[in-house]
């Protein structure tokens, strides 16, 4: 600390006066949920300036996927946003279904919405989990974050055969159905799922200290979240009734009944963003109990053949993701590799706000910022 | 501070073993207390890269509960850690802080490369910007493979690991003989990282099948 | 789907926007970017306030073949060309009206890209734009805070270029990577 | 909300309920106390684990019929190397993602369980380093000679020669497949039999065909050297145009499956 010293004296001199400290966050540290890096600087406690640093997981996702056949990209866009492999299968096989003519039948349908939507719930009771870890309840609330979570992984181990990394999805429909009596198993999680809500919402959200550490933190105007691109539960909870269920109709989403929770106020800050995915998830089972009760019996993979081979084309295929709106990009040229391989992260362009919302805040208040924007960092730097 | 030849990981074969049983009691005594305590209290840092760091984390909740062996204090700090789950993708531009919070952590120390990406880049070892195996720059005690490995993997290297802190030999045992190890960081250059690889920990392997003119090749390239 | 956007007025409006009909979208002149994406922005009938997605393509010298049927039945072997060039593609929507996507690309030299930065009509621009310099090499004039982003400050060339030729970094390994090896081996002889 | 401090309370109810839950309440997933058990010798290599003892550890683990984790190869009953269902045909070693597989053909060629003669892999070497268990070797292998194991324990201290496994180490029998996965195995058995089963009605189909067709021309020759009638000839010959192709002559792309064993089917 040889930088100390001189500002030691100056404080001495002046009295109040107190000089900027820059303040290197990162990469290894616990709060930035991966391999992120803020650069701040401080003026005392509050963040005067802020820049993220990114790049610490870039794997070159987008080069190997030019160099190597559609279907082989599948498995690794289970790795970009790691906590919903579900939803990243889908945008992908989404993409690349408006380049041949492909019908997707009933059943696969059905369990498209059914994955995707336990999905949700998984990601968004983890970064529950985790953003009241940041809070500073170590432990706890993680803990009963995660045993939900493994439930809903039991299952998508049982459908996939992995608990992370699907790889379920296949363009045309599934790579496999579901065993015997899955639905079942997954109607009993999903009963349960509301009475463990309950719980959360009861240990959470009318805590006097996360109300006191989230309101009025991380303001995020309705007019920065549009230009912004920001997606997802942020855009929602600053203010704007936004969801690609809802506008893009994706998949089946048409035959369901559900409502986009959204923020009324139009302040945006991180209680309002943990919030819209608290309600959210309640939704979602809406939306599971509904599939549950409509699936049928069927075959699950369409009439796909086992070349896949486009023409020259291009596409861009969209879902909502439980962090946003994940797009691929895709450019065929007629041959059996993609000619341009290009993912929309949505938690990377929902960091483009980060150092507006930080700014003025406390550096204490910067980590809930970050963790309440939900990054994955497989996702950000790809 | 100087860094020993010596791979920290010291496997007694059967002849070694019947030496030092000969080499008196009392050694192997304090062996052996060394090793219970230090194998009953690995104590891992909290040190996440990319998909198996969540399940690094599955491992410690409860309902595969890490505690039951000792390690449940995942610290963030590397100054209060004697295990590095290298768990993730380890690209170029993190190898040099991968490798300075490893100087960081006292002796003694183990790392487990957990999952293929930190073995040998893995599925994303073809691409640009991913290191090939973090046991370029540091030594690494027991792989993990799994792309990620489940929860109970985790419990089984660390258990792997406590069976050959076990039978370790404290005064062959780096932790003891060479002080605190640390080892050079590599530095950014143009397209990859200087040094390469760290001759002290790690030699790229040879291949049998290979002819000599492509050898030499290989050895002018790197 | 969301409702596609009507283009016409945007033609109309800027007689040097040209339209591809292959793949559907709006090709920018360079100089007039930032101005017809404030217009696509503002307009009472487009109101395309939310830039979802910012792509660089970057294209090599390529040839095409195609094979037709003529009018005698005979198969005839057409060859395409695809000149080299550099692209910068935007998907737009309107949140507003709930409509898009309405795809617009600038199209840049490959050797020099020279691109205007629409950060300042979107600002979800600013970090996608500032990878697509970092991995295409493209220069946004007018852009912010133009740095590398992904890869590290000394870092040379542009990894996502397809002539780009990755360090050669593998060793022997048990499996079938000699086959890798044959093929950066070469990859660096010609480089 | 009126009462300062009732959040706390609250939460501490919560909390409570959690901790007493947690003893008899399945619900609330109560720890599964896997542990390794070495038996006083460190394997050195991820082969030198027990092979099959992975239906084992379901007690304690959460290791399901359905999880999957590394490939493996296939045989039937009987010596894995007489009864190895591979043929090298290296379609998996083209279509894996990560590159991991490595397959060397063998030179001769040799007979499986009653089949006609095949390749079969001198050498199958799989890198567990790389190796993403994503599962599209699986979904390629047209002679279901692949499959995924759920064996997880195979940390080792070795990198290179460590973590490659041989095909020794992949050979798994058929029985082992289904006691980690009955309901796939199952299936797939069944699969296997029905197309067999198919592919042996088509043959025989064919064969009937044939033999039909051949009788009708010898009647149509007959009768044409009798009639002399344009249409009395061309009918019969449409009838074997219509009459399944023959296939016979067509499986060198078709899978050749090695016969199976009692038990199995």
């Amino acid at each position: 600390m040889t930088a100390a010293a001189p500002n030691y004296e100056l404080i001495q001199q002046d009295g109040l006066e107190t000089s900027l400290l820059e303040v290197s966050m990162g990469p290894h540290h616990p709060s930035t949920h991966g391999v992120f890096r803020m650069d701040v600087k401080l003026d005392g406690e509050t963040v005067v300036d802020l820049k993220p640093v990114f790049g610490y997981l870039h794997r070159n996702h987008e080069k190997l996927a030019e160099n190597m056949s559609y279907l082989a990209s599948m498995p690794f866009t289970d790795r970009l946003d790691y906590f919903n492999s579900m939803t990243n299968n889908w945008a992908y096989a989404l993409a690349a279904e408006q380049l041949i003519e492909i019908e997707i039948p009933e059943r696969a349908e059905y369990l498209r919405v059914i994955m995707s939507e336990l999905t949700r719930l998984v990601n968004h009771v983890s970064l529950v989990g985790f953003f009241v870890n940041d809070l500073g309840a170590l432990g706890t609330p993680l803990l009963y974050a995660f045993r939900e979570r493994e439930k809903i992984l039991d299952l998508f181990e049982q459908a996939s055969g992995a608990r992370m990394m699907c790889n379920y999805f296949r363009f045309g429909g599934l790579r496999c159905d579901v065993p015997e009596g899955w639905l079942d198993r997954t109607r009993e999680v999903v009963d349960r799922f509301p009475k463990f809500l309950d719980e959360y919402e009861k240990l959470l959200c009318e805590n006097e200290i996360i109300l006191s550490r989230t309101q009025g933190v991380g303001n995020l105007s309705k007019e920065l979240a549009v230009s912004a691109g920001i997606t997802g539960p942020m855009l929602r909870a600053s203010g704007v009734n936004y969801d690609i269920r809802k506008v893009d109709r994706y998949g089946i989403y048409d035959r369901f009944q559900f409502q986009v929770p959204y923020s009324k106020g139009d302040v945006g800050d991180c209680y309002d963003r943990f919030m819209v995915r608290m309600l959210e998830m309640r939704e979602s089972i809406k939306i599971l109990n509904q599939a549950l009760d409509g699936i049928e019996d069927g075959p699950i993979m369409g009439n796909a053949g086992k070349v896949f081979k486009p023409a020259k084309a291009e596409s861009y295929g969209r879902v909502e993701a439980p962090k946003g709106e994940l797009g691929f990009y895709l450019v065929a040229d007629g041959t059996p590799k993609p000619y341009r391989f290009r993912v929309r992260p949505p938690s990377f362009i929902n960091l483009t706000v980060l150092r507006d919302m930080c700014i003025g805040q406390q550096v204490a208040d910067a980590v809930i910022i970050l963790g309440s924007i939900d990054i994955v960092l497989g996702e950000v730097d790809r | 501070m100087t860094t020993p030849n010596t791979s920290p990981s010291v496997e007694l074969d059967d002849t070694t073993r019947a030496e030092l049983e000969r080499a008196g009691v009392i050694v192997s005594k304090v062996d052996f207390l060394y090793n219970w305590a230090r194998g009953g209290s690995v104590w891992p840092l909290t040190f996440g890269l990319a998909c198996c760091a969540i399940e690094m984390i599955a491992s410690a909740t409860s309902r595969f509960d890490i505690s039951r062996f000792g390690s449940e204090v995942f610290r963030p700090s590397p100054r209060q850690a004697d295990l590095m789950i290298v768990s993730g993708t380890v690209t170029k531009k993190m190898a040099p802080q991968v490798v300075r919070i490893y100087n960081q952590m006292p002796e003694p120390k183990w790392v487990i490369a957990m999952g293929a990406c930190a073995i040998s880049g893995g599925p994303f070892k073809q691409g640009y910007n991913v290191l090939k195996g973090i046991d370029r720059y540091i030594p690494v005690d027991v792989y993990l493979p799994g792309c990620p490995p489940r929860p109970e993997a985790v419990l089984q290297s660390l258990n792997y690991l406590q069976e050959k802190i076990r039978t370790q030999d404290i005064q062959s045992d780096p932790a003891f003989t060479g002080g605190r190890r640390q080892y050079p960081v590599p530095k950014f250059t143009g397209t990859d990282l200087e040094p390469p690889y760290n001759p002290d920990v790690w030699q790229p392997p040879t291949n049998p099948n290979a002819p000599a003119d492509e050898e030499q090749e290989k050895e002018a390239t790197a | 789907m969301s409702a596609p956007v009507n283009h016409e007025p945007v033609l109309q409006r800027f007689p040097e926007v040209e339209w591809d009909e292959e793949f559907g979208t709006l090709i920018v002149p360079v100089a007039k970017a930032a101005e017809v994406a404030t217009w696509l922005r503002d307009d009472e009938s487009f109101r395309l306030d939310y830039c979802s997605n910012v792509t660089g393509i970057d294209y090599l010298d390529r040839e095409f073949k195609e094979k037709i049927k003529n009018e005698e039945g005979k198969t005839e072997t057409i060859i395409h060309k695809d000149p080299a060039r550099m692209e910068v593609v935007y998907h737009l929507y309107s949140m507003e009206k709930r409509t898009g996507p309405l795809v617009m690309r600038q199209r840049l030299e490959r050797d020099k890209p020279e691109a205007q930065s629409l950060t300042a009509v979107w600002r979800s621009c600013e970090l996608q734009e500032r990878e697509i310099f970092d991995l295409y090499g493209v220069n946004f004039s007018g852009h912010p805070d133009q740095r590398r982003i992904l890869m590290w400050d000394e870092f040379e060339g542009h990894p996502m270029r397809k002539d780009y030729v990755e360090p050669f970094d593998y060793e022997w390994e048990p499996t079938p990577h000699d086959e890798i090896l044959e093929k950066h081996q070469k990859g660096k002889v010609i480089f | 909300m009126s009462i300062l401090g009732s959040g706390i309370f609250k939460g501490m109810a919560v909390t409570l309920k959690n901790f007493v839950g947690s003893y008899f309440d399945k619900e609330r997933l109560t720890t599964k106390e896997y542990a390794w058990r070495t038996d006083d010798k460190l394997p050195e290599r991820a082969g030198d684990y027990p092979k099959e003892e992975a239906e084992q550890l379901r007690d304690t683990t959460t290791v399901t019929h359905y999880s999957r984790n590394f490939p493996m190869l296939l045989h039937d009953k009987g010596e894995p190397m007489d009864t190895v269902r591979c043929v090298a045909c290296q379609i998996c070693e083209r279509e894996c993602p990560p590159q991991c597989i490595y397959i060397e053909k063998s030179k001769d060629k040799k007979e499986r369980g009653g089949n006609k003669a095949q390749f079969y892999p001198a050498t199958f070497d799989i890198d567990v380093s790389v190796c993403m268990s994503c599962q599209i070797c699986v979904e390629v292998c047209p002679f279901d000679a692949i499959v995924m194991n759920s064996q997880f324990e195979l940390s080792t201290p070795d990198r290179f020669g460590g973590l490659l496994l041989r095909r020794d180490d992949l050979l798994k029998s058929n029985d082992y497949y289904h006691k980690i996965h009955p309901e796939e195995a199952a299936a797939r058995d069944k699969r296997i039999a029905d197309e067999k089963a198919a592919k042996e009605a088509k043959k025989k189909a064919a064969e009937a065909a044939k033999k039909k067709a051949a009788e009708a021309k010898a009647k149509a020759e007959a009768e044409a050297k009798a009639k002399e009638e344009a249409e009395s000839i061309t009918k019969p010959a449409e009838s074997t145009a219509d009459s399944p192709s023959p296939p016979p002559a067509e499986p060198p792309v078709e899978p050749d499956r090695p016969k199976k064993e009692g038990g199995t089917e």
